[in-house]
């Protein structure tokens, strides 16, 4: 059995549709890889993934368990996880404050506090310190602690390279690699093809709502990549 | 030395203006919605101690024990069974619906307590003063009013900074998409937001109602008075209502925040 | 960028010329009426009118006109964004395709001289972006400036005179288009690939 | 190009049928004092003046967006200044009535530089206030009767039934002159305007529409109207107050004709002024009872069927009896018969 099923999604925003017929799998213990493009309905893949924008058809199962008729909240405490597009840390609160939210659905599990603390060294002089404050890097770094606290089994992150310098988004995969190597399943999204390709065990591609590409990276080649990824021939 | 005593008795009705007008703001901060029936409700809080205090003939103060329980399970379940329904689509619904809610509570207690002006006597507390000398006295009543308004304002502030669930108040007024993502109900915390500013505004209600006489159609009124105080609390600074509400009870950077999303949205 | 020049947002600090007038404090309403149109990533059709009445909206508004003498100019626009026969169709029932037409309909009737377009081919299907490219190449061979944002690279390719890669509110490479999407720090930033 | 011509038009054939049914209804209305008793036109003032203010109240929230709860300073302003008018300069009272409107319309434009600074709840709260601040100035100015208020002498001591067939008249003239402004306002190019900010608020700007003159618009109208509307209240009830006048109660029934009939619509509130006249007269001898209904019903309304009653017929059947729609339509080239095509969606 798969961790994550999907089966004939066809999400969209009011008449918008985002989304054609998508059907993926997602195995557990695996890092599982999306490109494309900005608009590509990667954002509203892992959305329909977490519960914020449901499929009008089709199926996500979790674990076996079809789980589209609960809402975000619920999911979370199933164990699915979503670290949003633009990061979205709570501005108001403190870094600390953060990252207790994160645990508010008091899931069991290895990720506590001092463990976050050790993934992101760089959070600990931050502790007391406003999310609004903080650089992009370490909102991200804010924003993945506080997914890791609610103790998922499936961790799905939207864009961790979005807006941030080489240097940075180097550090944030090197923290990553310690979650993945920890055997969480986890969900990338990404348009830096080259960070994914390095991560990935298996990727898919979108292009305009649909999955035009799927497999693991070292059996694509460049041009099949920058062909779904553009959409030119 | 009349000025002094002014300026004493203000300050003392300030503790009444601050209840009435955090209520109205934390609905705000939580949720973004006006409760247009506020006032009404902070009456309706006064006729069930009434009610209470004939029952059980305690002091009104005492009943409290039991009235404000009440009301937050009367404003939780108001949240959660209509007015989240109403928090989708356009701002003119939430308005609708509570100005509806107004008239219905306003001419509930028509029907059942008749126009005629009543008050709560809470005995001897209410004449007694203290001299400061110099021909001044603060009543005791108005200096409990106070207490207990600052009690609230302390409390609600470290409710919101120190446990897990003002916490999650914040998480959810910051980024109610968010929250979301951290397990967090939103409708649930804006239905315990509904029930603990409905708490507060009946104890304001109570106070006002010991202090002063009140009428079934008087909730407008008091409506108006919360509004005032949000205004005044900032003017000459902005005229962005809820910034200025929160002068009075938030901590400054919730503030900060709250602003900083009213703009963007 | 586009919420800048057509005044949804205000500058910290610079300025902006249109045909060497400053427009910087210029509210949004009044820089439509100078020539700026624009189009929105995610339409925002009125969604309770008829696509007619949504274009008529930027025909008189937007050049300070009567409703009667609009209707010319409506149609017109109409006409370019291949939308003539849903005229009286409620925007509300539209597809996808048709939101984005309306769109470019609607800035259209505003006769702009300077036209933003954000993303408007995102989300279309092949055959369907190449009927807008068809579209806005006629259009800028009537004279009328053009600034598009796509990700649709294909799209861009095939009309722009210049193009600007932007990362983050940095301006990468400028210049000519077949150069710039080749350039190493596009591929940098697009494919990740490392600089040597 | 062919040569073609473009025609844009309002009626479709429904509203041609309502449109001669309404004239008809209006020349019926009309002779109403000359066949009637004097009790049936007493009790169709009330029905009239409340679709005038319904119309008010719906062109503020239903199409600019504005929800007002400050309209009865308006009215409060039109029958102070009808015995203003009347009892101090003198003005006939049949007169007087169209001209206070514009006393309402001269005190609406600087109460708008102040409540249009204010979003959403506050605007609305704000209102309040203002209208409460003119009943407070009102009542504290001796000279107004103070909070007794005054008796309009000059209109009382007319000849009954010319009082009764002039504020007759003048009611349908509120009524139907509140129907024909909110419709031609509409399907002005202002209207054009109104409707797209009902629709999608952000994007109007930046097709050139200056948002705040179209409410302001919107908001002068509206105030215009409730006052001429109050001052014919108050000639028909001839004893004006500062709490009755004023009273927040008069914007509450103006919310649930609107709200119960179907907010942005033209007929939702002639609907919604209906049927609370219906419930008016036969429950309102129940007094808070009936009005603990009415509340119930506009929660119910707001919360679960947001279009109203209207709304709901409209879209069910899709009927518009008065349509501000505009439907193109070309002759003499070869997508004529395209857009013909597409009538009537």
């Amino acid at each position: 059995m798969s961790l994550l099923e999907l089966e004939g999604i066809n999400t969209g925003y009011g008449d918008f549709q985002a989304l054609f017929d998508v059907s993926l799998v997602v195995e557990e213990g695996e890092t599982f890889g999306v490109l494309g493009a900005n608009g590509a309905g990667k954002s509203t893949l892992l959305k329909t993934v977490a519960g914020l924008l449901r499929s009008p058809s089709g199926q996500v199962r979790f674990e076996g368990k079809p789980i589209e008729h609960l809402p975000a909240q619920k999911r979370v405490t199933l164990g699915i996880s979503l670290v949003p597009e633009g990061r979205r840390v709570f501005p108001s609160l403190t870094v600390h404050e953060n990252l207790q939210v994160g645990a508010h659905g008091r899931r069991r599990g290895p990720w506590d506090l001092d463990r976050v603390y050790d993934v992101f060294p760089l959070l600990v002089k931050l502790k007391s310190k406003q999310a609004s404050y903080l650089s992009g890097g370490e909102q991200q770094a804010l924003a993945i602690g506080r997914a890791l606290m609610s103790n998922p089994r499936l961790l799905l992150i939207d864009e961790v390279s979005l807006g941030l310098a080489p240097v940075v988004i180097r550090d944030l995969y090197e923290a990553l690699g310690e979650v993945t190597g920890s055997g969480m399943t986890v969900v990338l999204v990404e348009q830096d093809i080259r960070q994914i390709m390095e991560v990935a065990d298996r990727v898919s591609c979108l292009l305009e709502g649909r999955v035009v590409l799927e497999g693991p990276p070292r059996e694509l080649t460049r041009g099949q990549i920058t062909a779904a990824y553009f959409g030119v021939r | 030395m009349t000025w002094v005593n002014v300026v004493i008795q203000g300050v003392l009705l300030g503790g009444l203006y601050a209840l009435y007008a955090t209520g109205l703001s934390l609905v705000f901060g939580v949720m973004r919605l006006v409760n247009l029936a506020h006032g009404d409700l902070s009456i309706m809080g006064a006729f069930a101690c009434l009610v209470l205090v004939g029952i059980l003939d305690v002091n009104p103060l005492l009943s409290l024990v039991l009235v404000l329980p009440m009301i937050f399970v009367v404003g939780y379940l108001l949240q959660r069974l209509m007015l989240n329904f109403t928090l989708k689509g356009d701002d003119m619904r939430p308005l609708l619906a509570t100005f509806g809610l107004s008239v219905i509570i306003q001419n509930g207690l028509l029907v059942g307590f008749s126009a005629d002006s009543r008050g709560l006597d809470a005995g001897w507390i209410e004449n007694a003063s203290l001299s400061l000398g110099g021909g001044l006295a603060v009543g005791w009543f108005p200096l409990l009013t106070l207490v207990v308004a600052i009690l609230v304002i302390v409390l609600l502030n470290s409710f919101l900074t120190r446990t897990r669930l003002g916490r999650a108040f914040r998480a959810t007024s910051d980024d109610q998409e968010a929250a979301r993502l951290m397990g967090i109900d939103n409708r649930h915390i804006y239905a315990l937001a509904m029930g603990i500013a409905l708490g507060i505004v009946a104890l304001a209600g109570v106070f006002m109602g010991i202090r002063t006489t009140f009428t079934p159609g008087i909730g407008p009124a008091r409506l108006i008075f919360a509004f005032e105080a949000v205004i005044m609390g900032g003017l000459g600074s902005s005229w962005g209502p809820w910034r200025v509400a929160s002068h009075w009870a938030w901590p400054r950077r919730w503030a900060s925040s709250s602003r900083r999303a009213g703009e963007s949205s | 960028m586009l919420n800048l020049i057509n005044g949804a947002l205000k500058l910290n600090a610079g300025q902006i010329f249109l045909e060497g007038r400053e427009i910087t404090h210029t509210p949004q309403r009044e820089r439509c009426r100078l020539g700026i149109g624009r189009t929105y990533q995610i339409p925002r059709p009125f969604e309770g009118m008829t696509v007619f009445e949504n274009v008529l909206v930027g025909a008189t508004h937007g050049r300070g006109r009567t409703e009667r003498a609009s209707h010319e100019g409506a149609v017109q626009a109409l006409e370019r964004a291949g939308l003539l026969p849903r005229a009286n169709t409620v925007a509300g029932s539209l597809t996808l395709l048709d939101r984005k037409r309306l769109e470019l309909a609607r800035a259209l009737a505003t006769e702009p001289r300077l036209l933003l377009l954000d993303e408007i081919a995102g989300g279309l299907t092949e055959a369907e972006v190449d009927d807008l490219i068809g579209t806005i190449r006629s259009l800028r061979s009537e004279g009328v400036s053009i600034i598009w944002i796509e990700h649709i690279v294909r799209a861009l390719l095939a009309v722009v005179d210049r193009l600007m890669a932007i990362d983050f509110g940095k301006l990468l490479v400028e210049g000519d288009p077949s150069q710039v999407i080749c350039s190493p720090e596009v591929e940098h930033c697009y494919l990740g690939t490392e600089r040597v | 190009m062919v040569s073609r011509q473009i025609t844009v038009h309002h009626s479709t054939a429904t509203s041609r049928v309502a449109l001669a049914v309404s004239a008809v209804v209006v020349a019926i209305l009309i002779t109403v004092p000359f066949w009637a008793e004097q009790r049936t036109s007493r009790t169709l003032v009330s029905l009239l003046t409340l679709i005038a203010l319904a119309q008010m109240w719906n062109l503020l929230a239903g199409y600019a967006g504005l929800v007002s709860v400050g309209q009865q300073g308006y009215i409060g302003i039109g029958a102070y200044s009808l015995w203003l008018l009347t009892d101090v300069f003198g003005v006939s009272p049949f007169l007087a009535v169209p001209m206070t409107g514009f006393f309402a319309a001269a005190i609406s434009l600087p109460t708008a530089g102040l409540v249009f600074r204010l979003k959403g709840g506050y605007f609305a709260i704000g209102t309040w206030v203002m209208a409460e601040l003119f009943r407070l100035a009102v009542a504290n100015i001796p000279q107004t009767g103070g909070g007794s208020g005054k008796t309009i002498t000059s209109v009382a001591q007319m000849a009954v039934t010319t009082r009764m067939r002039g504020t007759y008249w003048l009611a349908l003239a509120c009524a139907v002159g509140a129907i024909v402004v909110v419709y031609a306002l509409l399907r002005a190019r202002v209207g054009l305007a109104l409707t797209a900010i009902r629709d999608n608020e952000p994007a109007v700007e930046s097709l050139g529409v200056h948002v705040f003159r179209a409410k302001l618009w919107a908001y002068v109208v509206a105030a215009f109207g409730c006052g001429v509307t109050g001052s014919v209240i108050y000639l028909n009830l001839l004893r004006i107050q500062p709490d009755p006048s004023f009273s927040i109660q008069w914007t509450a029934i103006m919310i649930f004709i609107v709200v119960i009939g179907g907010v942005g619509t033209i007929e939702g509130p002639i609907l919604g002024a209906l049927i609370f006249f219906a419930l008016q007269e036969t429950l309102s001898q129940h007094g808070s009872w009936y009005l603990i209904l009415l509340g119930v019903l506009a929660v119910i309304i707001t919360v679960w069927f947001p279009g109203g009653l209207w709304g709901t017929v409209v879209r069910r059947w899709h009927i518009h009896l008065f349509p501000v729609q505009r439907r193109l339509l070309l002759t003499g080239s070869e997508e004529a018969g395209v857009v013909a095509e597409s009538q009537d969606a």
